[in-house]
């Protein structure tokens, strides 16, 4: 990938993607935390605009941001006070160690291997994507429709109530 | 790497992007006290792995580039699902224990 | 498995300075997400003692505090006060004076439930509109009131034996030509939201008193007649010579919102009825009767009440043959229809205790005079 | 995409601003550096739409035409002290708001507070980025439009969210916990909804619906009744005017998530809101009112212009429906979008989905069926509507739109026996 | 024409005393006195009987005789189109106490502690007496003859309250 414009986009959006991580772990403040993992999630849909990706970029913005986030806002908001510190547990040095250990492996690999690539971006279209999941992909596409409302049923199941679960039993 | 590291970007650089946020994800999901915060570390691991398939669908020599944004598709899909279920699940542990602390979500322990 | 707990309760102050409380008015309920588990009514805000005062004042001087009690519906708080002072010396009123007082009441009426329709619809969320329409009617109103004693608001019109002026010779005229146009007016205010479905949604099941649950917190006005209760004071007691005018008592079907709302309309409808027949039959012969400035009733006590635009209005008068009242007692429609507050909102959303508290109809000067 | 272009390309003709901008563009492009353009491209697009689109209108047609409509509406004058007719009204609000004090609770939380305006405004600019107001004039002719309308609309709700909660005010929470549990309510029916646009025009891209409409000389708007009215419906709860304005409910929580803030930070939420009203007015003019193209008229007028004048019309409907409808609870809200707008959403996705595959496959894109399709669905969106409402057990007529009336004062009356 | 039937308190005493044997205290053409003691009861009885069912309290204030306070009760009827009056004596000056009647009447709620907060008139049985309409702390009973002439020389108006004078030495201490 030549030119300043795409280096430059390159740069910034992945000082925003780990910086946003990074507070995602430092912040003491779990609603902090979340709008950092929101900006997060932005710096990663910039990342898959940048590698040519659009669709993906907007479902992620649709779904991570849109969604997903807005649903661990609605969390928050329905715990109270004293569930929103964001404190590490008495594991976290070892998982930190894990982590960066894991880290430098990656660091090694992705330097070390000889990546076979193409200089010029096949230049995938919207179209392409959804022919491939209609026609090659298709049954897994099918599974994920029916992971997702059995999420959807079982997430509702879970959130209720007995006392709510006694009003429907009634209705 | 033929080319200065600063002035070019290749595919080495967006691995390097997935690997760290993968790694912060891991920290975040390892060592935070919250369900919610753990939650959180295991969303922006699925987003590390999406932007490794995707530089591999972008840069790789392969006939198919088009598998690599396919499977990022069911990712975000099941990550979806996913983050409904543990949050319903997180609201439900808070209900009957009044902590979404994971250190103290210890049913199985005598 | 323990208790299954819900979101955490809280306090949410509904005022005192809310735009839906109509004055300094605070609700305190206690809430659990948006659903109102608790609900304390805090007043006083207003408190003015006026129960205190009148009684250094003699029996005149009185009236212009009735005015600023309901200040919404003051000539009817005149009548009410003149009633039962009337009644404690028992003074007798010439008929062009009743007359002139039931017109004026009921354009009081219509001027008062302008506003109750109004601003209860604006707490249903009709961003202004319907009130800026019953604005608009509600000055033509007020415009009469200015012509026939040079205020709008705080009239002092009512007198004890009559009224204070005798009616100057442009208001039949003008009066008639309103009454004409008052009943397109209401027409338009049902089209836009008696059959307006999002109307009928918030309003419909809120709020609901069965006749026996208003009855026993002593409601009246609207609010008893919204559950089915037939109870009108111009019908049932029919002071100043209300026996002859032909009208109806408008009752609902269920004792929800909508259906004080219906009340409220229809009434309209009737008071616009009743002014009709009196300015027809409008009789000659004096205003007032002459009573003696500083009145001394004998000792004794009254209560006389009228049918004001929120409900039973009553007063209640001691003498102990001074030139003040001895006791002066203000029964105030609007407090008492507060009882039964918080048997309408809890169990329901804040959204609907705002609508309920609209319902109803307060006026916070009068609620603490 | 080959686009058609005017008559005529040359510089000085208005019908397309695209032709004063391009060579402009060139100029920068050969003679400064390329990372300069990269700076100065969008600097130059920004400034180009503000002063076109977003500045005149937000001022001028937006403040002032909303206060005077509403204020024809509520049957009283509108704005009309300052400048002739109250036109300078908005300008003068906008200097008193800057003159007032900025708030910040003590107990709130400072950083989220005074963020939050900031990140509200920034999606209401973008949002224009992708709407085309001509052949040529669209900042970014991105081909998946329609879902970076939808990315970058579901950004708001966030900061509106934070400002909800940097308030710390009960009712500032109310109003953020509101808007969360709508806007995610009202993305599926109106995501549906758009889904059968998209399927119908065989794009993504705003610019090729636009084309699409220009090309079959018909309006999505009436070939997709149901999706037309989905889409209204859902935009104004998103966008929080009545009668879906539970966050900010003036009667019930005061302002809402607003409640807190004064001065400028006020005025951007504010300015902003009908921001968000133009872009989904401009959206709406685009998908579903064909954009720049007018069956030909667009050859004599300006298209920009077209567009714009759509744009505020349906930008009326707004305004109409604040002036005159009550405000619905919430959870007759959300029991609306998912019973009622979910099923008719789906149905009609269905139906578009039969036409459209009828209309390649079996009538060869023959463009009277297009005609015949419409009068079909304007028929079946009246049949829909009235069977699933009566599923749910609506019943307009049941409800008694008259109090009873008795004659004589008594006890209580039982319905059906009043005396009239 | 239609016109309330007011009954005399003799006629409200010959109803109590046949439901409720011994409530009477006296009556005279306007009011009919009741014993508190007997007070709930009889006005169970007058609100349930068939031929008084008094079902609605109309108005309950409370009035100032300088040696006694009395509580006034007026209740009416719907269906038979009746009012009547009804009144509680109390001696005592110092803590008035009667009855509540909130039992018989949800509506006596708000009136009971309106009479509560100007008179000072305590009634047994009410769910939750507070003043309603002044702040708790207010010194005195405000509708009271002799309130401007209490110990201490409070006379009305701000400065009285929000000064000094009271912290020192407070004139009358609120009941509770």
């Amino acid at each position: 990938m030549e030119g300043s414009g795409p280096v430059i986009a390159f740069w910034m959006l992945a000082a925003v993607t780990l910086v946003a991580a990074g507070g995602v772990l430092v912040s003491r403040n779990l609603l902090h935390a979340v709008l950092f993992l929101i900006l997060a999630f932005i710096g990663v849909a910039g990342h898959f605009v940048l590698l040519s990706a659009e669709f993906l970029a907007m479902a992620q913005v649709i779904i991570y941001v849109g969604a997903i986030s807005v649903l661990v806002l609605f969390a928050i908001l329905l715990t109270p006070r004293a569930s929103r510190d964001n404190g590490e547990t008495k594991a976290f040095p070892f998982g930190a160690l894990l982590a960066i250990a894991l880290a430098a492996v990656f660091l090694f690999v992705i330097n070390d291997t000889d990546w076979r690539t193409v200089s010029e971006s096949p230049g995938l279209a919207p179209e392409a994507l959804g022919e491939a999941l209609l026609t090659t992909w298709v049954l897994p596409f099918e599974i994920a429709s029916v992971l997702l409302t059995a999420a959807l049923v079982g997430s509702i199941m879970l959130a209720r109530t007995a006392e709510e679960e006694a009003e429907d039993a009634l209705a | 790497m033929t080319t200065l590291f600063l002035a070019s970007v290749g595919i080495e650089h967006f691995l390097t992007v997935g690997a760290l946020l993968f790694c912060l994800g891991l920290m975040i999901a390892l060592g935070k006290r919250n369900a919610i915060g753990v939650l959180m570390g295991v969303e922006l691991m699925l987003n590390a792995v999406n932007l490794t398939l995707l530089t591999f669908s972008r840069f790789s020599e392969s006939d198919r580039p088009i598998a690599g944004q396919t499977f990022v598709a069911f990712i975000i899909t099941v990550a979806a699902a996913e983050a409904a279920v543990a949050l319903a699940l997180a609201m439900s542990v808070y209900r009957n224990r009044e902590t979404v602390d994971v250190d103290q979500i210890n049913l199985l322990k005598s | 498995m323990t208790d299954t707990i819900k979101s955490e309760p809280f306090v949410l102050n509904i005022g005192p300075q809310h735009p839906s409380t109509h004055g300094v008015f605070r609700i305190k309920a206690t809430v659990d997400g948006e659903k109102v588990i608790d609900a304390e009514m805090v007043m006083g805000y207003l408190h003015r003692s006026m129960e205190k005062l009148a009684e250094e004042r003699t029996y005149v001087q009185n009236i212009p505090f009735t005015d600023r009690t309901d200040y919404l519906s003051s000539m009817s708080n005149n009548l009410g006060y003149c009633l039962a002072v009337e009644k404690l010396a028992g003074i007798d009123v010439p008929d062009r004076g009743n007359a002139i007082r039931v017109i004026m009441a009921e354009f009081q009426r219509l001027a008062s439930h302008c506003m109750a329709v109004g601003a209860f619809t604006n707490d249903t969320g009709a961003w202004q509109t319907p009130v800026m329409w019953c604005f608009r009617e509600r000055e033509k109103i007020l415009d009469l009131f200015e012509m026939t004693c040079g205020a709008r608001l705080t009239c002092n019109y009512m007198r004890i034996g009559g009224v204070a002026f005798d009616l100057p010779a442009s208001f039949v005229p003008a009066a008639r030509k309103l009454v004409q146009t008052l009943p397109g007016f209401i027409d338009e205010m049902e089209s836009l939201l008696v059959a307006n479905e999002i109307f009928i949604v918030r309003t419909r099941g809120v709020g609901v008193l069965t006749p026996e649950m208003a009855t026993n917190a002593s409601l009246s006005g609207p609010m008893l007649r919204g559950s089915g209760i037939a109870w009108d004071l111009r019908k049932a007691d029919s002071y100043c010579g209300y026996d002859k005018y032909d009208f109806e008592i408008p009752i609902g079907y269920r004792g929800d919102s909508y259906d004080r709302f219906l009340v409220r309309l229809e009434e309209m409808r009737q008071s616009v009825k009743i002014i009709k027949q009196a300015l027809d039959g409008l009789p000659g012969g004096p205003h007032s009767t002459q009573v003696p400035l500083a009145l001394r009733p004998p000792k004794g006590e009254a209560y006389a009440r009228v049918e004001g635009p929120r409900g039973e209005l009553g007063y209640y008068v001691v003498s102990d043959e001074g030139p003040s009242p001895h006791r002066f007692h203000i029964r105030p429609p609007s407090f008492i229809n507060l009882s039964a507050l918080k048997e309408m909102t809890v169990g329901g959303s804040v959204a609907d205790a705002i609508v309920v508290l609209g319902s109803i109809d307060i006026v916070v000067g009068e609620i603490d005079r | 995409m080959a686009l058609p272009m005017l008559a005529t390309d040359n510089w000085y003709d208005i019908r397309d601003l695209a032709n004063l901008t391009n060579p402009l563009l060139d100029f920068v492009g050969d003679n400064i550096s390329s990372e300069l353009a990269y700076i100065l491209g969008p600097l130059i697009g920004f400034i180009a739409s503000f002063l076109i689109f977003v500045l005149p209108s937000q001022l001028y047609v937006g403040v002032y035409g909303e206060r005077k409509l509403i204020g024809r509406i509520q049957s009283r004058l509108g704005p009309n002290r300052v400048g002739p007719f109250g036109l300078i009204q908005p300008i003068a609000d906008a200097i008193k708001l800057m003159q007032k004090e900025a708030l910040t609770p003590k107990l709130g939380d400072p950083i989220i507070m005074n963020l939050a305006p900031i990140i509200f405004v920034a999606p209401a600019v973008l949002l224009f980025a992708v709407i085309p107001f001509g052949p040529n004039m669209i900042v970014a002719n991105v081909n998946v439009g329609l879902l970076y309308f939808l990315a970058v609309s579901s950004l708001p709700v966030l900061a509106a969210f934070m400002a909800g909660w940097g308030s710390n005010n009960k009712y500032s929470l109310f109003g953020a916990m509101r808007i969360v549990a709508m806007s995610i309510s009202y993305e599926v029916p109106l995501v549906l909804a758009l889904l059968g646009v998209a399927l119908f025009t065989d794009s993504l891209s705003l610019q090729g619906m636009v084309l699409w409409q220009k090309e079959w000389d018909i309006w999505v708007g009436f070939l997709m009744p149901i999706a037309f009215v989905i889409y209204f419906i859902c935009v104004s709860a998103e966008l929080n005017r009545t009668p879906t304005d539970i966050a900010e409910a003036e009667s019930e929580i005061v302002a809402g998530y607003l409640t807190e803030y004064s001065g400028m930070k006020w005025g951007l939420f504010y300015g902003m809101d009908i921001g968000y009203a133009l872009a989904a007015s401009a959206f709406a003019a685009t998908v579903f009112l064909g954009g720049w193209s007018m069956f030909g008229l667009d050859k004599f007028i300006p298209p920009w212009l077209l567009l714009v004048v759509k744009t505020h019309l349906f930008y009326m409907l707004f305004i109409w429906t604040r002036g005159t409808l009550p405000r619905l609870r919430i959870d007759q809200l959300m029991a609306f979008a998912w019973k009622f707008m979910l099923p008719v959403a789906l149905a009609n996705l269905l139906l578009v989905a039969t036409e459209r595959m009828l209309w390649v496959d079996a009538f060869d894109s023959k463009q009277a069926m297009l005609y015949v399709f419409m009068i079909v669905n304007i028929a079946a969106a009246v049949g829909i509507v009235y069977v699933w409402a009566r599923f749910l057990g609506y019943d307009p007529d049941s409800q008694p739109t008259k109090a009873r009336l008795v004659k004589e004062a008594g006890g209580y009356v039982p319905v059906g026996r009043e005396v009239r | 024409m239609a016109v309330t039937r007011e009954w005399s308190g003799h006629d409200v005493a010959a109803a109590v005393e046949a439901a409720v044997p011994g409530a009477v205290a006296k009556a005279d053409a306007v009011a009919c006195f009741l014993k508190p003691e007997h007070l709930v009861e009889a006005m169970q009885a007058l609100r349930t009987g068939p031929e008084t069912d008094f079902v609605h309290l109309t108005n309950l204030c409370g009035v100032d005789y300088w040696d006694h306070f009395e509580v006034v009760y007026h209740i009416q009827s719907f269906v038979r189109n009746q009012i009547c009056t009804v009144k509680v004596e109390c001696w005592d000056r110092e803590t008035p106490v009667v009855p509540s009647v909130v039992p018989v009447w949800h509506g006596a709620w708000m009136q009971e502690c309106e009479a509560y907060d100007l008179f000072g008139i305590r009634f047994e049985g009410h769910p939750n007496l507070h003043r309603i309409l002044l702040w708790d702390g207010f010194p005195g009973w405000p509708l009271r003859k002799d309130f401007l002439s209490m110990p201490g020389g409070l006379q009305p108006g701000l400065n009285e309250f929000a000064g000094t004078a009271r912290r020192e030495a407070p004139p009358v201490r609120p009941v509770e």
